[in-house]
């Protein structure tokens, strides 16, 4: 069993890699969605023995959120924005993928740091913190509005990774009150983007930098 | 004790008062000076007899703030600060009466008056003040009810630089002060001053460092005192009289106050305090002779005796360092009387600017003249006021100069250390002098004399009775207390005993009578010779034939008022002079022609230390703050950078 | 009795002093080659102006008429503080020059406001550059009496004249020589000799002191001029106590002498009169710096011994 | 009565959603911010009660997942305070906004309102979610209500639908989020390391065995909670979606989100930071806290130095009060004094303030702060708070700010702190400065009247609970009462 969650977690961090070099939106969003689901079968796999019904209720529940119903929230947005079909990335991909080992190197070197009592699965820590920084990539440097939730989704995909390996036991009003945050912060998000694009004419978050405090040639005169 | 509070209430509730009527504003005014005026009964009663009976009286109740307590003390010190608040607050609501009369229906008096007060309930309150919480909720709110006085003429640009620069000074200066008294008190519960202790030699000195930046930006000494010149002429003139003449002595009086919780001095810092001292006086007096507004020559002059009374402190500290405890014993006196008559002849000079602000609507040099026609008893006090200010007798600015100087002569006959600091200090004083009376001979005669320059100063008009009254009064007592110097015995040594250590208070007992009685025996000297040269005058030769002619001029024909000697021609020697110093800014006519046309020409005395110092730093640390504001850029993707960057780091770097 | 001395001396004073521009007419024009002045002259003027009705223009008010009465009188009260004969006057006492110099002040304040007060414009032009030398001379001079009072380890003109002998002379002669010289030098600038001043002139716009009192006449004028010779007295007992350390124990013997010092003193400026040529304004303050660094250089020279 | 206080906004704000009809819809609004100010009142008497009775406050019940220590009551009745007043101002906007709709007077461009039931309806949850957050002893759910609150606040922001307070909108709730999602890391974290001893995220059980807490794991928690909460409270650098919020939210909003959402996440880093303390990492949190505390308010001088905008020139405020909270509770000891007695007093001054900043943009119609002259003349009792709220926000005694600031220097002095102290001293006073220059230039001077203005008349109800706040304030400045000082001080023991 821990054998196959460990090949989970190597999955995990190859969607990771996938995530930042991939172009295409859709994809994009298939291949969170994807991660999603690897995330709620982690659980299953983690605990000791038969997984409790209780817990499988649970992951069949985040699966479904994470598989289904974000990947429908998304598109939805997505189509209705009518954006164009790229990410659009702001760094070239070979960059990507640099930055990308980089979150690596420094989660395993965290995850060294922070050895886990108890632990049944390895590598836990490092793929969860790798799958967080591969978030942040797409949240900074891609152009869109719709890739940052996708990478706040993949954020919380490697917290996940980590949270749900070792507290199936938490109590499970927490849990669901968690998840409830999640999935509207999900529906919030799809509400602005559509707001956006009616607003501006796409939703390339350059438009969005009106706000600012720059007082560009104000100053070493 | 009891009746100052009873005054501070007295004075606060008249605040309310005031504010109450604000839509009515005789009523307001009513309100207001009556308050002040009372209070000031009540409070000058309490200080004198203080002062009188030489102790302390002390009361502490508990306060709910943290390190708070209701603390107060009145000692000769405090009481020797509050006199002058007293009698100037009171009498200066008097004369305010007759000059806000005209103000009614366009600026709020029931706001002014209530300002007023609070700045005197709050000055009351700084001076017996026991706890450093109670000091700074006084000393704050006293910058605050300031403030909004120096803004009374709002509308003009002028009046907000002003009052910006005063704001800004006053919230450095606080706090430094803050800093200083945590430090002072850093292992007591409450902040009491009774339960400070000394603290070791870097302590002490960072503590005096602080307070002399904190009470230095207060009390205006030179390079801190940009707010100074600005803020005065701002004010209405009895709150100019007030700020210049009592409410700049807090910072004095808060330096003293430090000074005796930090223990044996060290020498430096007496050195410090009489290069700042004598650098002030100096360049006070200077800068006073290049200004082209009356109230901003009293506001540098005003500078000129902070410098006076710091340098001796300075001199007085630098002597008890070698112990010359006699020579520090008159330096401290001749600080402290200096203290009590600058007040005196500063009020009175600036009711006199006043009064003629508000009878020729104008307080520039060059626009006015020939006022001693229109208001001879204006002229007759301003020009008591401003011999008093140049130290002549037999008026009061002489008596404290006068001690400084024999304390400074004690010194020069002493160890050359000692003998260094006496020197500075003198010449400091003796160029200082030579200087403010160049500068009032040149105030009060473009102002006064001679023949007036523009319409509005021929068409001026005299003050009413109740400003008369105030200016009258401070003339007498400038008069009297060079007169009756002696009398100033027990007050000063009792207040130099408590403000600077007992040991002081004994020595001043043995040194300050004698100069005090030749003081008076000088000035009496002089005022029965003058009477009698001027009755054998009166008496003894032909009276005076008043020809209805302009004056002969050396012939020429037709004499303009123009043509007179003006503010700017009078100072011009000295200013051409130390021009390197007061880079005054000039357009000067080039005359090509042989039949020139009409020519004009200006000068313009800059705030020099403003210019040069405080505006590039500003402009320096605006342009640092616009650098840096690139990181405020509106891009959501680096914003989030930040995040993640800083948490990397920190994992990286805790981990 | 001992009251009686000191009232001689301060009235012997008063009426001496118009003596001193005698003497200096005398000897300028023995330079000059002419007969010159009676040496009472000043006294027939005093008395002749006395007489006189003054006439005051309409620009004038009380200012002007107090002018030469506050200045008269201070300098009759400092007189009432100056040593006669290295002797104490009746009232001497710690510090006491300090009131001298103060009362100097107000005298020329006085007079500076009364110039003011005539809005003519070579009177301010006047007023404007007494102040101006003012500020000059009163730190040479502050400085000097610091320096004397560090020589001399004394605090009143009085205690240090009183010290100031022969012996001191001898210890001390370089120091005590340019206190000499710089207060000679304020002398000349104090009293609108040549060459800070030109009294004689005809040409007002060179003239410092002369031309802020062109507007008085008669009594007021009389009390000018008259302060005037008490100034110059004033200035000329301190030289005359310096370069004339007392001898002999008997107060006539003391009193011959100051005063024959006091005539050399008056022959000296006449000297001075005659041989140098007035100096352009512009130089003035020059001059007066330079009794400002003889008495700087007197103190160093004390301070390191 | 706990539940009662939660569940009361949260069936109003449910309720708000039905009820048709704006005047019943603002005296619901009125009514519950009332009822839960009452609530919040009794709940405080029986506490402050209890602790006269026993010595000390009473214990939270252990795995209770709702209780109130001290801490938590104290920012519970600062919520409840400035929401009170806070119902009251907005039924007065409301009101007026109804009667001018649409018009931007800075570029024109034309903008609709949300529907009032949306913006009722949130501002009660928002209420409902910040009581909960001050409420929880399980620090999972603690994390839960902080990021409900930023879900219902960012419907808050967009409630001018103009594409600038969209953008703010998008910002604060990407930023935001981010931001709490990594507080949930440091949850998880800090459930791993009780996982020896099986505390959980319970806050008493952790703080019982914070000695059997593992130590690496801890720290790694505690980074991950601090920069989550971090990002909420508006800590440097983690502050950038604060500016854009606060000035394009309406004014009462900005009052809420500055005065009690800015708490709200405060709390939580205080939480944590009380774990930390207890398992003896007070060092380590201390020094992190005070670090950031001072970048933020260098951070915001810099930026309120040559701001062009009155609103931002607030907010960049709070950041920086934000900081100095930071360095108070960083600091330990009597500083954690100053700091809650800071927190309770930004947060009114704060909202006073946002409040009459309203009303300026109402008599002025621009937030540019070179545009507004002469207030005084236009708006007098509006000027007068104007001034007041600089005087109080900048410390000038009599204020709570002005003790807290004493307090926290007191202590930083006494620990040694010296470049700390010396850093704070020059940044306050070139905020004084550049904050002076701001207030005098708007306040004072001769008002310029545009083309077809009309005169203004000023809304009582808009001004009104920034003077009763100011008045509060001032009051705390010249007397802390009893029960005040006891709150506090039980408070300062929590952390």
């Amino acid at each position: 069993m821990h054998t196959f969650a460990e090949l989970i977690i190597v999955f995990v961090i190859l969607l990771d890699l996938a995530l930042a070099v991939t172009g295409s939106l859709s994809s994009c969003i298939r291949l969170v969605a994807v991660q999603g689901v690897v995330a709620g079968i982690l659980p299953l796999l983690a605990g000791s023995g038969t997984p409790h019904a209780r817990t499988a209720a649970f992951a069949a529940f985040i699966i479904l959120l994470k598989g289904v119903v974000f990947p429908w929230l998304l598109t939805r947005a997505r189509d209705r924005s009518g954006a164009r079909k790229d990410v659009e990335p702001l760094i070239t991909y070979p960059a990507s993928i640099m930055l990308c080992l980089g979150a690596f190197i420094a989660s395993s070197w965290l995850g060294s740091r922070l050895p886990l009592p108890e632990t049944n699965v390895a590598w836990i820590v490092p793929a969860s913190l790798a799958t967080i920084f591969t978030g942040f990539l797409l949240i900074t440097t891609r152009s869109k509005a719709i890739t940052q939730v996708l990478g706040y989704l993949v954020i919380e995909n490697g917290i996940y990774i980590f949270g749900l390996a070792l507290f199936v036991e938490q109590p499970l009003m927490v849990e669901l009150a968690i998840l409830l945050d999640v999935f509207v912060a999900v529906f919030v998000m799809g509400i602005a983007i559509f707001h956006i694009s009616r607003e501006f004419d796409h939703i390339d978050t350059a438009e969005l930098s009106e706000l600012s405090d720059w007082r560009r040639g104000e100053y070493g005169k | 004790m009891l009746l100052v509070l009873l005054s501070i209430i007295l004075l606060l509730a008249s605040s309310a008062l005031a504010l109450f009527f604000s839509r009515e504003p005789s009523r307001a005014q009513d309100a207001g000076a009556y308050g002040a005026v009372a209070a000031s009964a009540l409070g000058l009663w309490a200080a004198v007899r203080t002062l009188a009976a030489g102790s302390a009286e002390t009361l502490s109740l508990p306060w709910s703030v943290p390190l708070g307590s209701l603390s107060f003390c009145l000692d000769p010190l405090s009481a020797l600060f509050l006199v002058p608040v007293f009698l100037l607050t009171g009498l200066a609501a008097v004369y305010g009466v007759g000059y806000l009369r005209s103000y009614a229906g366009s600026k709020p008096l029931g706001l002014a008056w209530a300002a007023f007060n609070t700045l005197t309930a709050a000055m009351v309150l700084v001076f017996t003040a026991a706890n450093a919480v109670l000091f700074l909720l006084g000393w704050e709110l006293m910058a605050a009810a300031s403030f909004l006085l120096v803004l009374f003429e709002h509308d003009k640009a002028q009046s907000r630089k002003a009052g910006f620069i005063y704001l800004a000074a006053g919230g450095a200066g606080a706090l430094l002060l803050m800093a200083a008294f945590a430090l002072l008190g850093a292992g007591s519960p409450l902040l009491d001053f009774a339960s400070f202790r000394t603290p070791s030699g870097t302590a002490a000195s960072a503590i005096f460092l602080l307070a002399l930046g904190g009470f230095g930006l207060k009390a205006g000494f030179i390079p801190l005192h940009v707010w100074l010149p600005e803020a005065h002429p701002a004010a209405p003139s009895h709150v100019s009289a007030v700020m210049s003449g009592v409410m700049i002595k807090t910072g004095i009086y808060g330096l003293i106050r430090v000074l005796v919780f930090l223990g044996p001095w060290q020498e430096w810092w007496g050195w410090t305090l009489l290069a700042a001292g004598c650098v002030s006086c100096v360049l006070g007096a200077l800068f006073a002779l290049a200004q082209h507004e009356l109230k901003r020559v009293l506001a540098y002059s005003s500078i000129e005796n902070i410098g006076i009374i710091l340098a001796a402190v300075g001199l007085g500290m630098v002597g008890a360092a070698h112990n010359a405890d006699r020579l520090a014993a008159l330096a401290f006196a001749g600080a402290l009387l200096h203290v009590f008559n600058h007040s005196l002849f500063k009020g009175l000079l600036f009711m006199g600017a006043g009064a003629v602000l508000h009878g020729a609507g104008t307080a520039e040099l060059d626009a006015l003249g020939g006022l001693a026609k229109k208001m001879p008893r204006t002229a007759l006090l301003f020009i008591a006021g401003a011999a008093s200010a140049c130290a002549l007798p037999p008026f009061n600015g002489f008596a404290g100069e006068f001690l400084v100087y024999l304390g400074a002569f004690k010194g020069i006959s002493s160890y050359p250390a000692v003998a260094l600091a006496g020197v500075l200090a003198g010449l400091s004083l003796a160029v200082a002098g030579a200087l403010a009376a160049a500068a009032f001979a040149r105030a009060a005669g473009a102002a006064f004399l001679g023949e007036p320059r523009t319409e509005r100063a021929a068409a001026a008009h005299p003050p009413d009775g109740l400003m008369l009254f105030s200016m009258y009064a401070l003339g007498a007592l400038c008069l009297a207390v060079c007169a009756a110097a002696p009398l100033l015995l027990v007050p000063l040594v009792s207040a130099v005993g408590a403000g600077f250590g007992g040991g002081f208070g004994a020595a001043a007992a043995l040194e300050v009578p004698g100069p005090l009685v030749y003081i008076s025996a000088g000035a009496l000297l002089l005022a029965a010779v003058a009477a009698i040269a001027a009755v054998k005058r009166r008496s003894m030769f032909p009276a005076a034939r008043t020809a209805d002619v302009p004056t002969w001029d050396c012939g020429y024909a037709a004499p303009t008022a123009r043509m007179q000697y003006g503010a700017s021609s009078f100072a011009q020697p000295l200013t051409d002079f130390f021009q390197p110093v007061l880079r005054k800014l000039g357009q000067y006519p080039v005359i090509a022609e042989y039949f020139p046309g009409k020519a004009s020409f200006s000068t313009e005395a800059q705030a020099v230390v403003y210019n040069a110092v405080y505006a590039p730093a500003a402009a320096r640390i605006r342009d640092l703050a616009y650098r840096f504001s690139w990181l405020q850029h509106g891009r959501l993707q680096i914003y989030i950078m930040y995040i993640v960057v800083t948490l990397l780091g920190l994992l990286l770097w805790k981990l | 009795m001992e009251i009686v001395k000191p009232l001689t001396q301060y009235l012997a004073a008063l009426l001496l002093a118009p003596l001193l521009p005698g003497i200096i007419n005398r000897v300028k024009a023995f330079f000059a080659g002419r007969r010159g002045q009676p040496v009472l002259q000043l006294y027939y003027d005093l008395y002749k102006l006395l007489q006189k009705a003054p006439v005051y223009s309409r620009t004038t008010t009380w200012v002007f008429r107090a002018g030469p009465v506050i200045g008269l009188a201070a300098i009759l009260t400092s007189l009432a503080v100056l040593p006669f004969a290295g002797r104490p006057s009746f009232l001497a006492f710690d510090g006491d020059f300090i009131f001298l110099l103060y009362l100097l002040g107000l005298a020329r304040f006085a007079t500076v406001l009364a110039a003011l007060d005539t809005g003519s414009a070579f009177e301010g032009m006047g007023a404007s550059r007494e102040m101006q030398f003012a500020v000059f001379a009163e730190p040479a001079f502050f400085l000097g009496l610091a320096a004397l009072a560090r020589v001399t380890g004394q605090t009143s003109l009085a205690g240090m004249f009183g010290v100031l002998t022969g012996d001191l002379w001898r210890t001390a002669a370089p120091v005590l020589a340019l206190l000499t010289a710089s207060f000679f030098i304020v002398l000349l600038a104090e009293n609108s000799r040549v060459p800070a001043d030109d009294p004689n002139t005809h040409l007002e716009l060179t003239m410092i002191h002369e031309v802020m009192v062109l507007d008085h006449s008669g009594p007021e004028l009389a009390y000018i001029l008259y302060g005037a010779a008490l100034k110059l007295w004033f200035f000329g007992a301190l030289i005359a106590c310096m370069v004339l350390p007392r001898h002999s124990g008997s107060w006539a013997g003391d009193t011959g002498l100051f005063l024959l010092a006091m005539a050399g003193v008056a022959a000296a400026v006449g000297v001075v009169e005659s041989v140098i040529a007035r100096l352009r304004l512009i130089k003035v303050p020059y001059m007066l710096i330079t009794a400002f660094a003889f008495s700087t250089l007197a103190l160093i020279f004390q301070m390191g011994r | 009565m706990i539940k009662a206080l939660m569940l009361l906004p949260l069936a109003a704000g449910l309720l708000s959603f039905l009820v048709r009809g704006d005047l019943a819809r603002r005296s619901l609004l009125l009514w519950t911010a009332r009822g839960h100010a009452l609530l919040t009142a009794l709940l405080l008497y029986t506490f402050v009660s209890a602790r006269s009775a026993l010595g000390s406050f009473p214990p939270p019940v252990p795995g209770e997942w709702f209780a109130y220590d001290a801490l938590g009551l104290l920012f519970l009745c600062t919520t409840s305070a400035l929401f009170l007043g806070a119902a009251h101002y907005a039924v007065a906007y409301l009101a007026s906004e109804k009667r001018n709709p649409g018009e931007d007077a800075e570029d024109g461009f034309i903008f609709n309102n949300a529907p009032e039931t949306v913006f009722t309806g949130c501002l009660l949850l928002f209420l409902a979610a910040m009581t909960a957050v001050t409420a929880s002893r399980h620090l999972g759910l603690l994390w839960a209500f902080v990021e409900a609150t930023t879900l219902l606040s960012a419907p808050l922001i967009y409630f001018h639908r103009h594409k600038r307070s969209l953008e703010a909108t998008w910002k604060y709730l990407l930023i935001c989020s981010v931001g709490i999602a990594l507080a949930l890391m440091g949850n998880l974290f800090l459930g791993a390391a009780g996982l020896k001893s099986g505390a959980g995220l319970d806050l008493g059980g952790l703080l019982a065995g914070a000695d059997l807490l593992d130590k690496p794991l801890l720290k790694a928690a505690f980074l991950f909670l601090f920069v989550g909460y971090g990002t909420k409270m508006g800590l440097a650098p983690f502050h950038t979606w604060l500016p854009d919020a606060h000035s394009e939210a309406p004014a009462v909003v900005s009052a809420l989100l500055s005065g009690a959402l800015l708490n709200c996440a405060f709390l939580g880093i205080l939480r944590a930071g009380s774990v930390c303390s207890a398992a003896g990492l007070a060092d380590f949190s201390g020094g992190i806290l005070v670090l950031f505390g001072l970048f933020s308010l260098v951070t915001a001088a810099l930026f309120m130095l040559g701001q062009r905008d009155y609103k931002r020139l607030l907010a960049y405020s709070s950041i920086e009060h934000m900081g100095i909270l930071a360095i108070g509770a960083g600091l330990g000891g009597g500083a954690v004094y100053g700091a809650l007695l800071g927190a309770v007093s930004h947060s009114l001054v704060k909202a006073g303030l946002f409040f009459t900043s309203g009303v300026v943009l109402a008599a002025e119609k621009t937030k540019r702060i070179a545009d507004v002259r002469g207030l005084w003349r236009r708006a007098p009792r509006t000027a007068v708070l104007w001034l007041g709220g600089f005087f109080l926000i900048t410390g000038l005694p009599p204020s709570g700010i002005f003790l807290s600031k004493f307090v926290i220097l007191r202590e930083a002095l006494a620990g040694r702190h010296y470049l700390l102290a010396g850093v704070f001293l020059v940044f306050l006073a070139l905020l004084f400065a550049g904050m002076a220059k701001v207030f005098i230039s708007m306040t004072f001077g001769e008002h310029e009247a545009r083309p077809g203005e009309k005169a203004f008349k000023e809304p009582s109800g808009m001004l009104l609970p920034a003077a009763v706040f100011f008045a509060c304030v001032m009051f705390i400045g010249l007397f802390i009462p009893d029960w005040l000082h006891r709150l506090l001080e039980g408070a300062a023991l929590n952390i």
